[in-house]
């Protein structure tokens, strides 16, 4: 055993079990609630024993080809299967290539390991893990790592930092106003290095530059900020107005797809989805503060922030076993933890993880 | 200082003309550029050029202790210098990725093929070893440094002798300066020569050059840096990727590269010699680098440009039809092996004699076989001391 | 002592042209964007890839393609006895070369003004430390779904005396050459080749023969833990 | 009266508009020396064109001194070391009006060289040290080939082959407007007149006349060679009556493209031909002209094979 496995147990595990891996690999069918899947066969293998109802293939390897059609016509047009790099198999025009593929000799190959699609003739693959790539329309947290000129540089978890223009937030003292010099000049006490923004994302330029908006009423308007530097409290109100806030940072493709991407949980959080992977959470604000804008440097109590605390781990957990996070399976997992009676320091432990998830992803199948 | 950046238009035309069966110095593709080497006043010190690249290698030793893992072998040591002066925009003082891979190679050709016999520096067993620092300073940087470096480290290695020691019965060590007792030759027994080719793709084809210029280098594709003896050994291989190649393509290159490196290691063990009988027979002190033998960048253009006029003037003469036999096909040359080892050498005879060059790549003389009047018995001579020599080295 | 005993066999019982163990594991971390680990006999490497992300050092950027860097380094005691330091010029050297291979493998064009970073640690040595980086960082790439060309898989391949050995240790390296061939596996073409020590001409071609066919053998090693490791990951992507 | 026409004099000088002092007595070393030529002996550029005739104010044509220095008006007077004394110069008892060009300062009623070089004289007595240089220095009104390196906001950075990267903005090109942008690819070639060029700000670059004409002035289309030169070179090739320059067109048709940076752009309708012209002008680099014109025309065949 190599010394840096030691103190990691899943890393042990789950090293060894690969070594002494049958070649066997399971494969959950459609029946079997997908989301369950690779949960149930990462548990399953240590807890040996299947809980799910479905049927399972053993040693059904499968060719990943694109476009055989083969799987397809089993199972659907649109069911994913996956590609690890194969040698092509169809002959498309390089018009109907999609994401993760490129076109050599008049065959479509993908360029990354991960799920095919197939929509009518467009082939896509998508990778487990990317950086954020990018929709306009999105929700994203990203927080400041430059002040320039007069925008903002934002790390958002893409291949290039997103930018954010002055002129695509909304200024103290009213949305429509112009922004001026003097702006330009305070831009610093607007948002700094390292405040964390909630913005949509406005455009994608041709280099893949993300552009930046937070003009929009979805963060929730508040009208009549008052004096300067409110814009600042203002954004970061929503996310950071009390001091008991986190931020958890998964892998984009982990973040299901949702048009609302703020949410108050009945917890008494209040969690912001960032479609790239960004989730924070912050106490929740009463409505009344929420839009009149008080400054709220009361104490938060131990029970909100054990909340915050417990849910942040939850997230943890969910994303180390690759369950997609939404709303439902964050409060599905909190709940199942505060059920199994797990402290909230225990939820970091690998075998309460593995526990709780089991248990989140059982609960969720019901 | 930043280097200045590459326009798309060089770049392009670059390519097109290489695919148009043309370098931008109307060398062929598998020519390498010429080859001088001069020495210094002291053994061990060489300076070579090929082309405008210029390369200066140094050899000195002193007494040191062995390695206890090696206590009958004397020490090597090399160290690669690449300042600003050699192209402005290296940074002063600071490892590079250049000098880096410079240092690899140097170390794989002389140091790990053993090509120096170690053992014979050993002046006692555990106690007292010869340690010799090699120190390869680029002068100036015109592209493939690789096989610069390794010329000017194979030659000034060459060229090295150090000075004879006694060791007295109760085990002191008395070293005697050079005017006391004739110094000591070291002893190298293969001539490692590194050999840089440079790929160029535009679509599928691949076009295979040799030596690439700076300007050359900046915009290939890829490159192939080949180590290796006379003997057929291949003492270093370096393809550090950056593309795409057919195992087919490499491996012709590494065969082709050997009748090339026989003509290099010709060149600097006569280059070496000569210098060496020179010093032997004129009682004169040399008198180490001097203006008249070290030429300039223009005196090598100016040379260059006289070159090409006199070569169409005799092809005129000869009535040899240009063009076509003079210009290779681009992808022929890539396919198949050229014969033309022999005659894509630098030097066409007419001129070599009236060259400003120092000890340079003659030996072809004889071979090209080409009238050239006055240097011919010259060429002679010169070929049967190569022979002679290779004999005795051969019987070594 | 003979490399290869009479009856044909290596000291650690292999038959020459027989792979040593591999193990490997994408995913080991969560923090980088991709990491891997690969164990091919006494050899282990750790690898993790940075990036796709904005570029750090702005006189470096290209505005056509991806900025790739790579750095390796040894742990202290990787080799039996403490290396002085963990970076030197050998390693300088390697780090370029395993940049360059991933200049041909990566789609830079994907990715225009970014950065990828490379980062490789030699946590045990034992022969064919190269290749090892090479395909922990092609698998760590992978995992962090950089857009490739093809996989890339590397192996080394030596002789002794005529018998062309595959996949040398470092003790079998001693005695003889060790040439690295890197390549892709389904196009067939090689991405990087690397000499130490002399080797003859003649003998060149079967030696590089030889590790291609080890390429392959790795590759399907490699393989098999990607699916393994999409496979495991199924609901993530099915639930979208 | 003295005119000091280098760095220092141009600072201290109110902002001429760009082209509209062409005519004396300022620009004398623009004219003479800066100016972009096209050489063209086929007819196909459509540089050629525009830049002979345009190169003046359309209504003026060019001035009668430039006609003169045209044909290569330019004297050596001799060699000078740095410190020489040129002549001696009096503001108040000489009368002869003299322009000093790079090279040359002027002290205490003294002419003297700060360079080594050939001083050469025009025939409109502008005096200026010849040399042999490398490194280029801005100076406003000159033509310059630079290559797009970055882009930057509304602007886009061009390496000109000096200290700084010059600038230049989408809107100095013919027709820009705000709307119909100009979009350069980082690499491109770009030919451009300074607009501003002094040791204190970085140049900028424009491709416009007064008339927001092109001149001639953009981006240099596909194809050809861009290769260096010595400075001096360029300024013995920008001259289009250069007998080496009509030598070489002798044998070859050719579309030349200098910059006072010493980047030269060749185009041929062959690259072969291009080659060749490329590594003629490069002879220049070692020889004297009249050595080079001599050669030309053996060396353009031996290369032209």
């Amino acid at each position: 055993m190599t010394p840096y496995q030691q103190g990691n147990k899943s890393q042990v595990t789950v090293s060894s079990s690969s070594s002494s891996h049958p070649g066997v690999w399971l494969v959950a069918e459609l029946e079997v609630s997908e989301l369950v899947c690779a949960s149930v066969r990462r548990i399953a293998l240590h807890v040996n024993t299947a809980t799910t109802t479905g049927k399972l293939i053993f040693g059904a390897k499968r060719e990943a080809g694109l476009g055989t059609g083969e799987e397809g016509g089993k199972c659907g047009a649109y069911r994913p299967w996956w590609v690890c790099k194969r040698p092509p198999t169809s002959v498309l025009s390089p018009q109907e290539r999609g994401h993760g593929t490129y076109m050599e000799k008049g065959v479509q190959v993908a360029s990354v390991a991960g799920c095919v699609t197939r929509v009518n003739r467009l082939i896509t693959v998508t990778p487990l893990r990317q950086v954020y790539q990018g929709a306009v329309g999105d929700t994203v947290v990203g927080r400041i790592t430059r002040v320039q000129n007069n925008r903002w540089k934002v790390d958002v978890n893409s291949r290039l930092d997103a930018e954010l223009r002055l002129s695509n937030i909304q200024l103290p003292g009213g949305e429509q106003r112009r922004c001026s010099v003097e702006d330009e000049r305070d831009m610093r006490a607007l948002l700094t290095e390292g405040d964390l923004v909630c913005v949509e994302v406005q455009k994608i330029c041709d280099d893949g530059l993300l552009r930046l908006a937070a003009r929009s009423n979805k963060f929730g308007k508040v009208s009549d900020l008052h004096g300067q530097g409110s814009l600042a409290r203002y954004i970061t109100q929503q996310i950071q107005c009390l001091t008991a806030s986190t931020l958890v940072a998964v892998s984009p493709s982990l973040i299901a797809q949702d048009k609302q991407r703020m949410h108050d949980l009945p917890c008494g959080a209040r969690v912001v989805f960032g479609a790239n992977g960004y989730v924070y959470i912050t106490p929740t604000v009463p409505q009344e503060q929420a839009s009149t804008y008080i400054v709220n440097f009361e104490e938060v109590p131990v029970e909100v922030r054990k909340t915050i605390g417990r849910l942040r781990n939850c997230l943890k957990l969910l994303a180390h076993h690759s369950i997609m996070i939404s709303p439902t399976s964050v409060m599905t997992a909190y709940d199942t933890s505060i059920e199994l009676e797990f402290e909230v320091r225990d939820l970091l432990k690998l075998d309460v993880m593995q526990d709780v998830a089991l248990a989140a992803v059982q609960s969720m199948n019901k | 200082m930043k280097e200045v950046p590459l326009s798309t238009c060089e770049r392009t035309s670059l390519v097109s003309s290489i695919h148009a069966g043309l370098r931008y110095d109307h060398r062929k593709f598998m020519e390498v550029r010429d080859i001088t080497l001069n020495f210094g006043k002291d053994f061990g010190s060489c300076s070579a050029t090929l082309g405008e690249t210029r390369v200066l290698a140094q050899v000195t030793c002193e007494v040191v202790e062995p390695r206890p893992s090696r206590p009958n072998e004397g020490k090597l040591s090399i160290a690669v210098h690449l300042s600003p002066m050699a192209a402005p925009h290296l940074e002063p003082g600071r490892t590079n990725d250049i000098v880096d891979e410079l240092q690899q190679i140097l170390d794989r050709n002389i140091k790990e093929s053993r090509c120096l016999d170690l053992e014979s520096l050993c002046i006692q067993a555990e106690e007292s070893v010869w340690q010799l620092r090699l120190d390869v300073t680029v002068l100036n940087h015109a592209g493939n440094l690789g096989d610069a470096c390794n010329l000017a480290s194979v030659a000034a290695l060459r060229h090295f002798h150090r000075p004879d020691v006694t060791v007295e019965a109760d085990g002191r060590v008395t070293v005697h300066t050079l005017e006391e007792r004739q110094p000591i030759p070291t002893f190298m027994r293969k001539v490692p020569v590194c050999l840089t080719y440079a790929f160029f793709m535009e679509g599928e084809h691949c076009i295979t050059v040799m030596d690439p210029t700076e300007q050359e280098e900046r915009v290939m594709c890829g490159r192939l840096v080949v180590g290796l003896n006379p003997h057929g050994e291949i003492t270093s291989l370096l393809f550090p990727g950056r593309m795409m190649m057919e195992k087919e393509t490499l491996l012709s290159c590494i065969r082709k590269a050997f009748t090339k490196a026989k003509s290099v290691a010709e060149t600097v063990q006569q280059a070496v010699e000569d210098d060496l009988t020179q010093r032997k027979t004129v009682s004169v002190k040399p008198r180490g680098y001097e203006v008249k033998n070290l030429r300039s960048d223009t005196d090598y253009n100016r040379w260059l440009i006289d070159q090409r006029v006199d070569k169409r003037k005799l092809m005129i003469e000869e009535n040899v039809m240009p063009m076509e036999e003079e210009m290779q096909d681009p992808f022929e040359a890539n396919v198949q092996q050229p014969e033309d080892s022999e005659d894509s050498d630098v030097n066409p005879p007419a001129t070599s004699s009236k060259t400003p060059l120092g000890p340079s790549s003659h030996k072809k003389k004889k071979k090209e076989s080409v009238m050239a009047n006055g240097s011919e018995e010259e060429g002679d001579e010169e070929e049967e001391e190569v022979k002679s020599k290779l004999t005795a080295e051969d019987l070594l | 002592m003979d490399v290869i005993s009479p009856e044909g066999l290596r000291q650690d019982g292999r038959t020459p042209t027989c792979l040593r163990d591999i193990s490997c594991r994408l995913g080991l971390y969560d923090r980088p964007n991709g990491s891997a680990y690969i164990e091919i006999g006494n050899t282990k490497v750790l690898a993790a890839v940075y990036g796709p992300r904005e570029v750090r050092s702005l006189s470096k950027q290209n505005l056509d393609e991806c900025v790739i860097q790579c750095e390796m380094s040894r742990i202290a005691a990787c080799q039996g006895e403490r290396v002085r330091r963990p970076r030197d010029q050998r390693t300088r050297a390697l780090s370029l070369q395993i940049a360059g291979v991933f200049h041909a493998a990566i789609r830079k064009t994907k990715y225009p003004g970014s950065q990828i970073d490379i980062y490789v640690q030699v946590l045990q040595a034992d022969g064919g430390v190269t290749s090892a980086c090479i395909n922990a960082s092609a698998l760590a790439l992978i995992h962090a779904g950089v857009e490739l060309m093809d996989y890339v898989v590397s192996c080394t391949a030596s002789i002794n005396k005529t018998t062309p050995i595959l996949d040398v240790t470092q003790q079998e390296s001693v005695t003889g050459c060790e040439v690295t061939v890197s390549m892709l596996p389904n196009k067939g073409s090689v991405v990087s080749l690397d000499c130490a020590h002399t080797l003859h001409l003649d003998q060149l071609d079967e030696v590089v023969d030889l590790a291609m066919e080890g390429c392959q053998q790795i590759y399907k090693v490699m393989s098999q833990e990607v699916e393994t490791y999409l496979q495991d990951k199924n609901a993530v992507m099915s639930h979208q | 009266m003295v005119f000091a026409l280098g760095c220092d004099a141009l600072l201290t000088a109110p902002r001429p508009r760009l082209l509209a002092v062409l005519p004396p007595p300022a620009s004398a070393w623009a004219t003479c020396y800066t100016r972009l030529l096209v050489l063209n002996v086929t007819t196909f550029d459509l540089l050629a064109s525009t830049l002979t005739t345009r190169c003046y104010p359309p209504h003026r044509g060019p001035p009668e001194e430039d006609r003169v220095t045209q044909g290569g008006g330019v004297e050596a007077v001799r060699v000078v070391l740095p410190g020489d004394t040129v002549m001696h110069y009096n503001t108040e008892t000489s009368t002869e009006r003299i322009f000093l060009g790079p090279g040359l300062r002027w002290e205490d009623g003294m002419v003297r060289a700060a360079k080594p070089g050939l001083l050469k004289k025009t025939q409109r007595q502008l005096y200026f040290v010849d040399t042999h240089q490398k490194r280029y220095i801005p100076q406003r009104r000159e033509y310059v080939i630079g290559i797009v390196t970055k882009k930057k906001g509304d602007a886009h950075r061009v390496d000109i082959g000096c200290g700084e990267d010059a600038t230049i903005s989408y809107l100095s090109f013919e027709n820009a407007s705000k709307k119909t942008r100009r979009y350069l690819n980082l690499g491109d070639l770009l030919y451009g007149q300074l607009m501003v060029a002094n040791k204190d700000m970085e140049p900028e670059l424009v491709c416009i006349d007064i008339y927001d004409q092109a001149c001639g002035m953009g981006v240099l289309p596909p194809g050809g060679v861009l290769f260096n030169v010595s400075l001096h070179v360029a300024r013995e090739i920008i001259n289009p009556h250069s007998p080496f320059l009509l030598t070489m067109s002798q044998k070859v048709k050719y579309t030349l493209v200098v910059g006072m940076n010493g980047r030269v752009w060749v185009n041929t309708t062959h690259q072969k031909d291009t080659v060749a012209i490329m590594n003629c002008i490069l002879m220049l680099e070692h020889m004297s002209p009249e050595e080079a014109d001599g050669k030309a025309l053996r060396v353009l065949e031996a290369l032209m094979l």
